[in-house]
């Protein structure tokens, strides 16, 4: 196995899938040439041309619209938004199209296109670069919404986005692109949709968080069990939408304490529903208030101040330790 | 080169061939074979008639809201006959005559009036797998003809869309995007506007500066061409040419179709706050049905008394389809089946809310019957 | 004072605050001769003129793009979305820019506009006229969100939302427009943006709602007061963005038992927030999980069907009840 | 009218004034006086030498991620030279130049590159209070310019409108519609298209089939001129004559610069990936400075040793500026801040996060003193 950042992870998924089957086309702007801004599809242009590596003009909902078009006609278009803060000009022709097109023909239409965008801060990014909000496709009927963790993850999750029959908004921590690297099996693995993982277990708190998220999230875990003897058990959702709230709802009956992460905005934001799911399935059994760590409810700062606004593993650590000592 | 003017290698074209009388320019007349006309004819008085039994349908409320297509017939029928079955279709949400020509029944129509999705189903007759359902949100649906465009012009194939909008909707952003896109890869599209004048009460001046619609084009360097959309004839033969090109791979057309909306937007719309009566009567009389009737009759294809047969004909058949839409309706509507074909598989959650509407449905109907 | 419809109630607003402030401008898709679809700017167009009333050529973005100018340059506009179901097209204009410009500027240009929407089923529409989706906005920093729930308190919020130095997005339920008629003052009237009201005392239950669910919720609890002697207090949010968590909570404190009824999905939907809260704040005085009482995580059916979708009096009753009975 | 050409009442010209090698069509040179026109040269090099300076800044760490603006002097400068001060700018993001003319101060660039909202501030020199911030979703700003010129008009001011974008900025829906909204209105608005050739690694040719950009105004009924963008003459020419149709309510005017990017896209783009170095190298030859520069030494505006104080002149305000910048930034960073200017006031729940992370932070402050 080779050891991979998300970046080579995730270009490997384009590419196995795209050999596979000719009706993937990856397109969006500056897929081609350019490799993409992030370099996700870099070399796919040269490996299957110009047709199957499409570079588009600069009109999001152009790229969406005409993929839900691509979609119908039997092909399995891959969009890449070049910022999950532009996916906003397509937001119409997600809602009223991607989302529904097999709905309002009964199924005689259907449209299995992945959208990919990234989307979060911690790259010193400029202005609509760097925001998370995922809550809004998750709250969207017809849709799924997939956030990876980690380029092994992340890879098999794009193949099983490619192949799933409905729209797949796929969220791709930008602060994990070339963060780390993983082995990543250079064979076909897929991940379920709509499945959550352990990534930790414990027996005192349950921790719950997607995405980039994710990582600090388990630091935290690591610091609380070596300066306070207290045993997080993580659990990574991966997919949003729809939510599987079998495994965290079971940690807590275990574990009585719970601590939602994410980068969003808390008000309204994806901690939320996990919450309420918390309180809908496992009410009897938690001990206190689940507690939130999330991004403010504010525009996320220019990069100068965007530490002090997205969680990290200090801030994680020290509010668990809080709610933990205060229970 | 200090101040010139630029050579515009594109023209914008105005073309009309049978008049408001009916008469015919001899040297544009399209030769059409005799049955093909008769189609034509059959077609745009059963959707006169339809709209017209709709409307009175609607007014007794026996259907909801729905958009009249009465005046807009030709501007429909030219496009569509023109093309092949195995063309593409991606329509608005007024092309209801086009529909009726691409094989859609009238059964399926009432029934999507009448607020069941199972107005889309397949066994009810919504027409050909090549044609899209209705969009309602304006503009929105010309991107997805460009992706099947992509998709035809990808797997070489020498099938052609269609896309129908208003001329409110050229004022839209996806209208821009979907002209330009075609443009870029030359996809084969026709854009058909059904500039009826009017989008809701925004008079078509009020929608854009420009002098026509069909001068759009210019700007995504590819023709344009307006044509009178009351008269059929015209119109097929702007459309034969435009599939013809597109076909040969050289590309989209955008055809203005000149017409009007001889009725009400939709039936909960009262046209008398923004228009006046006269307007209407002036374009009464360029009426696209009298209008190629009179073709018709002038070329002997016709006799007024194979006319009145006809009507009566589509009279029957209209009768009969709200006979088979009402009896259908009288066998759908199970609430449950609002959690159908949203996903290819339902999630868990979503079993879950099915379960319980179930559930709760039988506990009110128990409730009912004992309280 | 005259008993009017919120059609008029409205209509009253936007003609007042029109009169008072030569800054305030309405524009929008047939809101001038035609008097907006649902005659809500009924003669103002002829009292104001073309300027003051300005029918738009029929494109979204450029309605809200073009109102986040007019603010900036120190005018108020009020714009109209002719249905909330096609706001999508204008979503980045409101994110990337009427949610931002104070802030992105420091606060030397401001966007005191009103986004107007008609919300919600319930009066046998067409495909994409019968959203909820109010979530979307409560969720983005920057916005405040308001929902009235009869022609008093909209005409007053509306006022509100006019003279508001923020942008606003104010969702109409058409299924209130003409539902009945209420007293509505000549005299100015005004509502602070951030309040809820409790528009029904009880000591058993709190039930929490807005909008167009207030009135099935008020049917519910009559219901069940009559029925079964259960007293609820209902508490109507008026505003969901900046969400006003004192009085849900205290009132929960009082009852041990809380129901939120709304119209959009469950899902992400404002209830998980609205649930949040509670768990927040009156977690220790919750008998039992909170019931969310809400539209299903589909698109609201064509309306054949959409009375199945839509929470009405009977269902609420019934839930609340089978709730009660089991605590 | 059976088939025939429209006649379309619009024309697109093109304009070029000062050759490559610096030579003037003596009939089109407008008369500028000589202190502007030093004025012009004077920001051109302030321009570039600021430009070069942030690149080099930029790899050393000490800013951020910004968009170079090196070839595209003369295309912005020519339009903003036209305005008066009280005249409303609406930039994307790639008019550092224009904003220097406007008044921006260099510190304040400096401090927005460095990730600090405090660019945006009044008192750091942000340029008058009619120009809007740097905007960076391609094409939305221009809707804004035209919201300000409908205020304008209703106001009736005589103030215009001039709002900048990229070539690449024509695909999307929002100039579509911005275009559209100033066509119906006449609304004084200058549309400045910054045609640099590429968007990103997209070449203008596959952005659009359009043979120029500057057509596109056809569609939507006023005129558009295309332009030498690198003759500064040519751009302010053409800039007076769009200033003049607006300000006597004639309506906006579409100015295609053609440019080119001399510089990589931003600081994080490699430019090698999609554009040969001749093509580079071609367009350095009719590099805008370099050719105005020439045009001056020959008029004998200026002389080679005036020239090289001047360049000692802005090094010296350069280095002032990083300096300046540079002190400022190490006063601000306070996290608390981020909260400031979202809305007129906090509401409760804000207040309590803000609260929450100030208790936070001197918590950890302490946890890390005691650790
Ligand atoms: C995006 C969007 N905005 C608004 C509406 C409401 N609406 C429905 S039809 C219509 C007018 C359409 O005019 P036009 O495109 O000329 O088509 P016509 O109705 O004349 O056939 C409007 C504003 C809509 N359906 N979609
Ligand atoms: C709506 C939107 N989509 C994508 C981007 C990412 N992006 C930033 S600049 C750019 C290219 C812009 O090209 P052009 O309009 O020609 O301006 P230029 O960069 O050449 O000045 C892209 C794709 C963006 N900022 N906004
Ligand atoms: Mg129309
Ligand atoms: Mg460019």
């Amino acid at each position: 196995m080779a050891k991979m950042t998300m970046v080579q992870a995730l270009n490997l998924a384009l590419r196995q899938e795209m050999e596979r089957d000719d009706r993937v086309i990856v397109l969006g702007e500056d897929v081609g040439v350019d490799g993409g801004v992030f370099r996700i599809t870099d070399g796919l242009h040269e490996a299957f041309g110009r047709q199957r590596v499409l570079d588009t003009p600069l009109a999001e909902a152009g790229i969406v619209g005409m993929s839900v078009g691509m979609a119908a006609y039997g092909l399995r278009p891959v969009c890449e938004i070049q910022f999950s803060g532009f996916i906003y000009q397509a937001f119409h022709q997600i809602e009223n199209h991607a989302a529904r097109l097999r709905w309002r023909s009964r199924g005689r239409f259907t449209v299995p296109m992945v959208l990919r965008a990234p989307y979060g801060g911690g790259v010193r990014a400029l202005e609509h670069h760097s925001e998370s909000r995922e809550a809004y496709w998750a709250h969207t009927p017809g849709l799924k919404m997939v956030m990876p963790s980690g380029p092994r993850n992340a890879r098999a999750l794009l193949v099983s986005a490619i192949r799933d029959p409905d729209p797949v908004i796929f969220y791709e921590a930008k602060a994990l692109y070339r963060a780390y690297r993983e082995e990543v099996p250079e064979d076909e693995e897929t991940l379920p949709i709509g499945e959550s993982q352990i990534v930790r277990e414990g027996d005192d708190v349950t921790m719950i968080s997607y995405g980039a998220m994710v990582r600090p999230t388990l630091e935290a875990a690591e610091d609380l069990s070596q300066s306070d003897g207290i045993e997080a058990e993580v659990v990574d959702l991966l997919t949003l939408s729809p939510l599987d709230d079998e495994k965290f709802s079971r940690s807590v009956k275990k574990t009585g304490h719970a601590v939602i992460v994410h980068e969003a905005p808390g008000s309204f934001g994806p901690g939320a529903e996990i919450l309420s799911r918390l309180a809908e399935k496992s009410f009897f059994y938690l001990e206190e208030p689940v507690l939130r760590i999330t991004g403010f409810d504010i525009v996320i700062p220019l990069f100068a101040r965007e530490k002090a606004y997205i969680p990290d593993a200090r801030r994680i650590a020290h509010q668990t330790r809080k709610m933990m000592k205060r229970g | 080169m200090p101040r010139k003017t630029l050579e515009i290698p594109l023209s914008v074209e105005h073309l009309s061939i049978l008049d408001e009388k009916g008469k015919v320019d001899k040297n544009l007349e399209p030769k059409i074979p005799k049955d093909r006309l008769l189609r034509l004819h059959r077609m745009m008085k059963q959707g006169r008639a339809f709209d017209q039994r709709m409307l009175s349908l609607q007014r007794q409320g026996r259907i909801g809201t729905f958009p009249p297509v009465s005046g807009q017939e030709a501007s429909q029928l030219g496009i569509v006959a023109a093309m092949d079955p195995e063309d593409w279709m991606v329509p608005a949400f007024r092309e209801m005559t086009a529909e009726l020509w691409r094989g859609r029944s009238m059964e399926s129509i009432l029934i999507s009036a009448n607020g069941f999705n199972e107005g889309a189903d397949a066994e009810d007759g919504e027409g050909p797998a090549t044609d899209f359902p209705v969009s309602v949100p304006v503009g929105s649906q010309m991107l997805h003809a460009v992706g099947i465009a992509w998709g035809i012009q990808y797997r070489k194939s020498d099938r052609v869309v269609a896309t129908f909008f208003g001329d409110g909707a050229t004022s839209e952003g996806d209208f821009h995007e979907a002209m330009n896109f075609a443009g870029v890869w030359r996809l084969p599209v026709l854009f058909v506007c059904q500039n009826n004048q009017w989008a809701i009460s925004i008079p078509r001046k009020d929608q854009t500066r420009s002098e026509t619609l069909a001068q759009k084009a210019i700007a995504y360097g590819f023709p344009g061409i307006q044509v009178d959309g009351n008269d059929v004839l015209a119109v097929y033969a702007a459309a034969v040419e435009a599939v013809d090109r597109a076909r040969k791979g050289e590309g989209p057309t955008l055809i203005e179709c000149v017409t009007y909306r001889m009725s009400v937007h939709t039936t909960a719309d009262d046209p008398k706050r923004y228009r006046t009566d006269e307007e209407v009567d002036a374009w009464k009389k360029k009426d696209p049905v009298e209008r190629f009737e009179k073709y018709l009759l002038s070329k002997k294809h016709l006799t007024k008394k194979k006319i009145a047969s006809l009507e009566e004909d589509i009279e029957g058949e209209i009768k009969e389809a709200v006979k088979r839409a009402e009896e259908k309706m009288g066998t759908i509507g199970d609430p449950l089946e609002m959690f159908d074909h949203l996903y290819a598989e339902l999630s868990p959650r979503l079993k879950q809310q099915r379960d319980a509407l179930e559930r709760e449905l039988s506990e009110l109907q128990e409730d009912s019957n004992h309280g």
